[in-house]
C-alpha cells in the first residue's frame, strides 16, 4: 500500500455510502419503469419494428399505457397472452402491432397465475446470455494475460461500417478495447433504433444489428490473430436496461453504465434512471460484463483539482450501488480522470495522487481512468505529451482500463490516424516505465501523499453530507459538477410507475437467483 | 509585400503536412503522398515518416515547401467592427443608453449537450477570469442550459421579452451545427421575429465570419469571453432600439 | 480509381498542416494562414491553434479539406529494378558470376562527418541485425571513412580497382549533398571514368529517383541494408561487366 | 544521495582518472600548436585579415613557419620586434602582411629579454575580459535563480542575421541558453574565418564578428525583459584555443570544448588537440566559461546501453583534464545523454539511472544534458514524446544545462516553430514534475540502482584498462564510440611541435598566475 491510507477511514467512507445507495434503493424497488418493461420483453424475445419502426417492444408497452395498466408489469400480461392464445411473445407482439391482439382485458385480472408460462423464453434468453460469458471465458483464458493497462479506443464516425473499419485498425495497433460512441442525442430517446444505421453526429447509434456487427468483425480479428478485443457501449440514458439485455445478449464486454451522468449531463429524471440503472446493472452482473461509471465527467465541467474528492465521493457511491445489484467487485469499472489543468504546479504529483488513490481503495475494481479532454487545446503537439503524461500515470498507478486520449480531442472526433498515435504513445510509455511502480516510493510528508489523504478526507465529509440530506438533496444542490437537477424534472419521469401489488419481474427475479447462488458459492 | 511560411529562412515555405490514405504502405503509397501534396502546388517534397495504420490504410507525415503566397494585406478578416469594453464601461453604458435592465436568453441548443461555453458566458463566475453576464448590473441572464430545441428558445425567448438570444453550439461533426443554427435562423424568419432579437452564436468552431454568413448578429469563438459579448450586444442594442450610430 | 486522404470517412479529404508565418499573430494572421491554405486547393480550413513566436512571427496548426484527388495507379515508383536477394543467394551470386572478389569502397563524402549510415552498409557489424558488406563472401569492402572529399574517393577508388563506389550522404541543409554529389559525377566524366565503375549513393534523404537523376546507378534511404545495396550492385556489374541482362 | 554509491569506489576512479590526465599533460607541456600560437597573437590584440582574407595571425604563423622556427613561439618573435619596431602587435601584423617586415632574424636570437614587452597588450586582453566577467556577474546575480534546468536550443541557420531572428524568439519563449552551431567543416579549417557570415550547412560560421552581433541582439533582449541569455559556441576543432579567446573577449558564456570529439568524430590528431584543449580550457577557466563535453556523442554512435559507462569513464578524464587547467568544478559542463533505444523494455528507468549517476558522481558540475537524437526519426508525434520522457529526466535528476530535444532531429535543423515546440514541451514538464524527485525515494536492489552500480562498477573497470594501456592506446582501440585513431594519423599533426628550450607562452601564465591565486584565496 503505497499511500499509507487509514483502512478505518475507508471503511467508515464505506458506510456512508451504503446508506445514501440503500435509500434509493428502497425507492427503486418501489417502482418500475417502461424501460425496464421494455428491457424484459426483450429478454422474452421480442424483436423487431413495426412499419413506422416504432421498436415492438415499444408498441407494446404504448400499448398497455393507453388500454390498460403498466404498473402490473409486462409479465403480467404477456403471461395472461401467453396463456390463452398459445403464441409466443414475438407473435403476440406482432399481433399487438398489427392490431390483432389486445391486452387490455388482462388489465383487471388478478395477479397472474401463468408467470412460469414465460419461462421457457426466459430460459432461452439466458441460454444465449450463458454462451456469450462462455465464449467470452475461453477465449481470455486462453490469450496471454497483459501486465500493463488495457488499451481503450473510441470510435465514433457515425457509421457502422466505418466504426468497424476504424475499429479494426486500432485493433491491429494494439488497441485492446474499442467502444462505439453513441450519436448526440441517443440517450434522450425513449425507443432503441433498429438495424444496421451509417448516419450519426459525434457517434453511431447503438442498436442490437450495430452490436453484432461490430461483435463479428472484432471476433473475426481476434480468432486471426489469437487476441479477444472487447467491446463497448453505453447502456445508459432513457434505454439502460433495455441496451444492458441487447449487451448481454450480444456479448458487449463492458457498458458505460451510470445513472449519475445521466442525472447531470442529459437532464434524466434521476428517479427513472435510478430504477433503469438498478435493472440494467443485475442484468450486466448476471452477463460479466464490466460497467464503466462517469465521474470523470465531473471533472470537466468543474475544476479537477478543487472537486477531485466529488470523484472519490461519487466512486463510493457507485460501488454501493454496483454491489446491490449484486454485481462483483471484478465488473465495477469506476471512473475517475486526469484532468487537472497543466498550468498547476506539480499537477503530475497531483494526478498520480489521486489516481493511486482510486487504485488502493478499489483494488479489485478495473478502473476506468480517463484522459485529459478538458484541456486539451488545438495545439496537437502539447495534447500529445499530454497524453503521455496521463499513461505514465496509468501504468505506474496500475489502471486497469485505459481510455487513451486524443491528441486531436479539441478538434474532430478521432481520425484514424489519431488513433494511431494514440496506441503507439501508449505502447511506448507502458514499455519505458514498465516496473517504475516498483522501483519508486512515495516519501512521507510528500506532496503525493499528503494530497491522497487530503483527498479522502474530503470525499468523507461529503459523504456524511450526502447521508444526512439525501441524494436527491444532493444532486438538487449541484454538488456533483456543480449542475442542479431535481427529482420532478428531467427527462424520462413520465415513464415511472410505482409498482401494483401483483407486479412481478421474473427476469430480475431468475437473474438475482443466479447471482445469489453464485455469491454464496463463493463465500 | 508578398509572403510564404518560414522555416529557418525569410520566405523559404517551409511546411509540414500529414494524412491517411486509404492504400497499403509502401513506397508506392509515400509517391502517391507525394504526388498528391504536389498537386497542392508544394514542391521539394519529403515523406518523412510512413507507417500502415493497416493492411489498406497508410499515415504520412511529409515536409515540403509552398509555391503559393499571399499579400497578408489582401486579406480581409470579418471580426465583430464595435468597440470592446470592459465590465464597468459596458455597466455604464447600459446605464446611459438604457432605462431598463437588459435581458440576454442563453442556451446550448438541439442536441448539445455542452454547457461549459455557455456557462462560461453567462453565469456568475464566468471563465478564466472574466465574470459572465450574471454578474453584470443591468444585464438580466437567463440560461436555459442544454440541449434546448430551437422552438422552446424561441418560445422563452418571447416570454421574457429578451433583447438578446445566445446559442452555443459544441457539436460540428458532419456539421450538425450548421443545420441547426440555420434551422433557428429560419425559425425566426418564419415566425417574423428576426428583428426582435440581437442574435449571438458561440462555440470552438464558431467565427463571426460564420455567424454572418448564416445571418446572425456576431459569432464568438475562443478566448472571448463575457465582456467581448456584452460590449457587441448593449452597443448593436443601442443602434438598434435608440437609432443611434 | 481516385483518392483523396482519410480522416473518417472514405475519401472525405482531411488533412492536418502546420507553419510559421513571417507576421504577428491575431486574427488578421489567422485569416491570412487560412488563405493561403486555399491557395493549396483546400477547403474547410480550421485554424485549430495559433501561437506567437514572437512579436513578428505566428505559427499555425490547421485542418481542411483537400480539393485534390489522386489516382494511385498513375503514380509510378522509381525503384531500383532488380530482385533483392538475400546474403546467401548474393555469395552465390558472386561465385557464379564472377571469378574474383568484387570491391566496394565507400565513404561519407565532403564536410559530412556522418558514419553511421555508411558503417551499417559496409562494415561486419551491420545494422539493425543486417549484416554489413565486409562479412560477405566474395566481397571486399574498404570503408574509407567520412569527411573524404570527392578527389580522395576517386583516386582511391583506382587504386584499389574498385567495382562499386558507395558514397553516404547525411547533411542536407541548403542542398550541400545536390552539390557534393554533382560534383562527384562531374569530376568522374572530366576524368573519363565514369563507366569504370558502378557508383551508388545512401543516406537519410537520398531515394533511387533522386539518385537517377543525378546520374547515378542507384540510391538507397532508410531502411535499406546491406543486402539491398549488394543485390543491386552484383546484378548491375554482371550485366556491365558479362554483358549478360 | 538517492543511489547510495560507494564514495571510496568514485574516488578510485578519480585517482585513474589523475594518472590518465596527467600521462597526458607531461605531453601537452612539453609541445606547443600553430593555433596556440595564434590565440597569443590574438590575445595580444591582433585582429583582421590580409587581401585574400587570410586572418593576420594566421600570416604570422605562416611567416614563421616559412621563414624561422614556431617552436620558440611568438612571444619570442613578437617582443623583440617590439623592442625593435616601437610598433604594436597589430601594427607588426600588418606590415608582414604586407612584406614591409620579417621576423626571421629573431629566430636566432637568444630567449627574448623583452618579453615583458607584451605584458601591456596582454593586460588590455585581460581587462577586457575582467570587464566581460563582472558583466556576466553582475547580471546573473541581479536575476532570480531558477530551480529548474536552464533550457538550451541551437540556432543553425547558417546565417548569423536569421540566427539572430531565432534566438530571440527562442529567448521570448524561455529559453536561457542560445548555442550557434557551427557549420558543417569549420572543425577542420585551420583558421578562424573574420567577419559577419551569412552562408553555413548545418551552422553558422564562428566569428569573431559573428559572437559579437549575437552577444549584443541577447543582451539588448536580456534588458529589456530583465534576463541574461547565454551564449555558446564551440572552442573545438583545429582552431579550440583561438575560439576560445575571441569567446573569452566576446563574453560567450559556454563553449564546446573537448579533445575527444574531435579526435573521434572529426579524425583531429589527437596530440594536437590535447594541446590545444589546455590552452584552451585555461583559457575559459580564467573568462569564468563554462565548457561543455561531448561524451554524449558516444552514445549517438554506439549504443546507449551497452556503453553508458565508456560515457562515466570519459567524464571522469575530462574533470581530470578541467582540473589540471584550473578549471573549478562550477564550470565544468561534463557531458551526457538520453539515447537508449526506445524500443528496450524500462528504457525511461536506465535513463534516469543514469542521469542520477553523474549528478551525484559530479555534484557541482553543470552537467549538460543531450536530448535523444539517434534514436529520433520522421514520426514527429513520436519524437516529441521522446522528447518529453527525457525532459522528465532532465528535471527529475536536476540536471543544469538541459538542452531540448527537437521533433523535427531526424530531418532538418530546427525551424523556429520546432524550437518554440520544444520549449514550450520543456516549461510544460519542469511545472508538472516541479518537486517530484523530493517525492519519490529510490527502492534498494530495484532496477535503478542495480543499473547505477553496474555501470560505476564498468565505468571504474574501463579507467583500469586506460591508466594501464594509456589514452593514446585506448583511442587506438576505438574504447569510446567504436572508432579507432592512432597519433600519427588525423588533421592538424602538421601544426604541433616541440616546445624550443627558449619557448614561452606569457598569457598562459599569467592566467595560470591569476587562477592559482584565485585557488588558493578559495582554500
Ligand atoms: C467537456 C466536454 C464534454 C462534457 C460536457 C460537460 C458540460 N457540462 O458541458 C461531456 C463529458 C458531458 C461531453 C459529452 C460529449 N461530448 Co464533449 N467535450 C468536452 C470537451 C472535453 C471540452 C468542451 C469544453 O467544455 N470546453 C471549454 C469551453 C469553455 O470552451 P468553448 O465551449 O469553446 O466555449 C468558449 C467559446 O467557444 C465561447 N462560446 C461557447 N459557447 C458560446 C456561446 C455564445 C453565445 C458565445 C458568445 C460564446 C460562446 O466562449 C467560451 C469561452 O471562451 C471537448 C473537447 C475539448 N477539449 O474541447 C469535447 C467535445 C466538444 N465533445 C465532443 C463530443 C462528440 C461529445 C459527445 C457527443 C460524445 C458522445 N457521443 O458521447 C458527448 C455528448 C454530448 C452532446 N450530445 O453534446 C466532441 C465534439 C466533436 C465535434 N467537433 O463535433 C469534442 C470536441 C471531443 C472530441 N474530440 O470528440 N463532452
Ligand atoms: C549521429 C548523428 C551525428 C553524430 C555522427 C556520429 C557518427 N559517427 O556518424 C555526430 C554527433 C558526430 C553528429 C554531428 C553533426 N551532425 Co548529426 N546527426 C546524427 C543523427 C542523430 C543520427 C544519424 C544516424 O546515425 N542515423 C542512423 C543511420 C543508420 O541512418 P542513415 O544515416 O540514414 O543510414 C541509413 C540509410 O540512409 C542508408 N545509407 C546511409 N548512407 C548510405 C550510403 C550508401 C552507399 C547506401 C547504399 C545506403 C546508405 O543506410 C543506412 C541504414 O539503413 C541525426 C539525426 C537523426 N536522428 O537522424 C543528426 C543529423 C544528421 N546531424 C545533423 C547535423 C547538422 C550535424 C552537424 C553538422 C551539426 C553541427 N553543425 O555540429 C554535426 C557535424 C557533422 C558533419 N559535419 O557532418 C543534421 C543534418 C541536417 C540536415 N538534414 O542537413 C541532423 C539531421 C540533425 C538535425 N536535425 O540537425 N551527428
Ligand atoms: C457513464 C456515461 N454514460 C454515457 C455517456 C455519454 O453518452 P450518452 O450521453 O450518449 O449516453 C458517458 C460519456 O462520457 C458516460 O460517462
Ligand atoms: C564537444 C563538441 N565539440 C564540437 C561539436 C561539433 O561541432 P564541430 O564538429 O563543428 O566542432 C560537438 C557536437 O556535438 C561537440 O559535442
Amino acid at each position: 500500500m503505497k499511500l499509507n491510507l487509514n483502512p478505518s477511514q475507508i471503511k467508515q467512507c464505506r458506510n456512508h455510502a451504503e446508506k445514501i445507495a440503500s435509500n434509493i434503493q428502497t425507492m427503486i424497488d418501489q417502482h418500475t419503469t417502461v424501460s425496464v418493461e421494455r428491457a424484459i420483453l426483450r429478454l422474452l424475445g421480442i424483436d423487431g419494428v413495426n412499419s413506422l419502426d416504432v421498436p415492438l417492444v415499444n408498441v407494446i408497452t404504448d400499448h398497455i399505457l393507453e388500454e390498460a395498466e403498466l404498473s402490473l408489469g409486462v409479465a403480467h400480461y404477456i403471461s395472461y397472452a401467453i396463456h390463452e392464445t398459445k403464441l409466443t411473445p414475438q407473435k403476440i407482439a406482432e399481433r399487438i402491432a398489427n392490431n390483432t391482439l389486445s391486452l387490455k382485458p388482462y388489465k383487471e385480472n388478478p395477479k397472474s397465475p401463468y408467470i412460469e408460462n414465460l419461462n421457457p423464453y426466459i430460459d432461452t434468453a439466458l441460454k444465449q446470455i450463458n454462451t456469450q460469458k462462455q465464449h467470452r471465458q475461453d477465449a481470455l483464458t486462453s490469450m496471454p494475460k497483459k501486465t500493463t493497462p488495457d488499451l481503450y479506443v473510441i470510435v465514433a464516425t457515425g457509421n457502422i461500417y466505418e466504426d468497424i473499419e476504424q475499429a479494426i485498425s486500432a485493433a491491429h495497433k494494439g488497441a485492446d478495447i474499442i467502444a462505439v460512441i453513441r450519436t448526440t442525442g441517443q440517450s434522450l430517446l425513449d425507443f432503441v433504433p433498429y438495424g444496421a444505421t451509417t448516419e450519426g453526429f459525434g457517434g453511431t447509434m447503438a442498436t442490437q444489428e450495430n452490436f453484432k456487427l461490430m461483435r463479428k468483425a472484432l471476433d473475426e480479428f481476434g480468432k486471426k490473430h489469437h487476441r479477444y478485443i472487447k467491446l463497448v457501449n453505453y447502456a445508459s440514458g432513457l434505454c439502460m436496461p433495455e441496451i444492458a439485455a441487447i449487451g448481454a445478449l450480444e456479448r458487449l464486454d463492458m457498458m458505460l453504465n451510470d445513472s449519475l451522468y445521466g442525472i447531470i449531463f442529459r437532464d434524466i429524471n434521476m428517479k427513472r434512471t435510478f430504477i433503469d440503472q438498478y435493472f440494467s446493472r443485475v442484468i450486466s452482473a448476471y452477463a460479466d460484463i464490466i460497467i464503466n461509471t462517469g465521474e470523470d465527467n465531473y471533472l470537466t465541467t468543474s475544476d479537477a483539482f478543487e472537486h477531485a474528492h466529488t470523484v472519490l465521493a461519487s466512486q463510493f457511491i457507485n460501488e454501493q450501488f454496483a454491489l446491490k445489484a449484486k454485481m462483483k467487485p471484478s465488473l465495477m469499472g469506476l471512473g475517475h480522470a486526469f484532468e487537472i489543468d497543466p498550468e498547476l504546479e506539480n499537477s503530475f504529483l497531483y494526478e498520480l495522487a489521486q489516481a493511486e488513490l482510486s487504485r488502493e481503495i478499489f483494488p479489485e475494481a478495473p478502473l476506468k481512468y480517463m484522459p485529459p479532454t478538458k484541456h486539451l487545446s488545438g495545439d496537437i503537439f502539447k495534447g500529445f505529451i499530454q497524453n503521455a503524461l496521463f499513461n505514465i500515470v496509468a501504468v505506474t498507478s496500475h489502471q486497469s482500463i485505459h481510455l487513451l486520449g486524443m491528441l486531436t480531442e479539441a478538434i474532430h472526433t478521432p481520425f484514424m490516424s489519431d488513433r494511431a498515435l494514440a496506441i503507439d504513445n501508449a505502447t511506448y510509455i507502458a514499455k519505458a516505465f514498465k516496473d517504475f511502480s516498483n522501483e519508486i516510493t512515495y516519501n512521507d510528508n510528500g506532496i503525493i501523499k499528503t494530497r491522497a489523504h487530503q483527498v479522502l478526507n474530503e470525499a468523507e465529509n461529503l459523504l456524511v453530507t450526502i447521508n444526512e440530506e439525501g441524494l436527491f438533496k444532493t444532486l438538487e444542490k449541484g454538488r456533483f459538477a456543480g449542475i442542479s437537477r431535481t427529482p420532478i424534472q428531467g427527462k424520462g419521469l413520465k415513464g415511472v410507475f410505482t409498482k401494483h401489488p401483483n407486479y412481478t419481474n421474473p427476469v430480475l427475479n431468475q437473474m438475482l437467483k443466479a447471482l445469489k447462488k453464485e455469491e454464496n458459492h463463493e463465500n | 509585400m508578398k509572403i510564404r511560411p518560414y522555416g529557418d529562412t525569410l520566405h523559404d515555405g517551409k511546411i509540414q503536412l500529414s494524412f491517411t490514405l486509404p492504400i497499403p504502405c509502401s513506397l508506392h503509397g509515400e509517391e502517391t503522398a507525394k504526388a498528391l501534396v504536389k498537386k497542392m502546388g508544394i514542391h521539394d517534397v519529403h515523406v518523412v515518416h510512413a507507417t500502415p495504420l493497416n493492411d489498406n490504410y497508410s499515415f504520412y507525415i511529409l515536409y515540403g515547401t509552398t509555391h503559393h503566397e499571399i499579400d497578408p494585406s489582401t486579406v480581409s478578416v470579418t471580426d465583430v467592427d464595435t468597440d470592446t469594453l470592459t465590465k464597468s464601461d459596458i455597466e455604464d453604458y447600459i446605464e446611459q443608453h438604457f432605462n431598463r435592465p437588459l435581458i440576454f436568453i442563453g442556451a446550448s441548443t438541439g442536441t448539445d449537450a455542452h454547457t461549459v461555453g455557455i456557462d462560461a458566458i453567462m453565469n456568475m463566475k464566468g471563465y478564466a477570469g472574466h465574470y459572465g453576464l450574471e454578474r453584470y448590473k443591468g444585464i438580466k441572464a437567463i440560461n436555459l442550459g442544454s440541449q434546448i430545441d430551437n422552438e422552446t428558445l424561441l418560445e422563452e425567448a418571447v416570454k421574457h421579452q429578451a433583447d438578446v438570444i445566445l446559442i452555443s453550439q459544441t457539436v460540428t461533426q458532419k456539421d450538425v451545427h450548421i443545420q441547426n443554427l440555420t434551422a433557428f435562423i429560419e425559425l425566426l424568419e418564419a415566425e417574423n421575429k428576426r428583428d426582435d432579437f440581437i442574435v449571438i452564436i458561440g462555440g470552438p468552431r464558431i467565427t463571426h465570419s460564420l455567424a454572418k454568413e448564416l445571418g446572425y448578429d456576431a459569432g464568438f469563438g475562443p478566448k472571448k469571453y463575457a465582456f467581448d459579448v456584452a460590449s457587441f450586444a448593449v452597443q448593436a442594442l443601442n443602434i438598434k432600439l435608440n437609432k443611434e450610430v
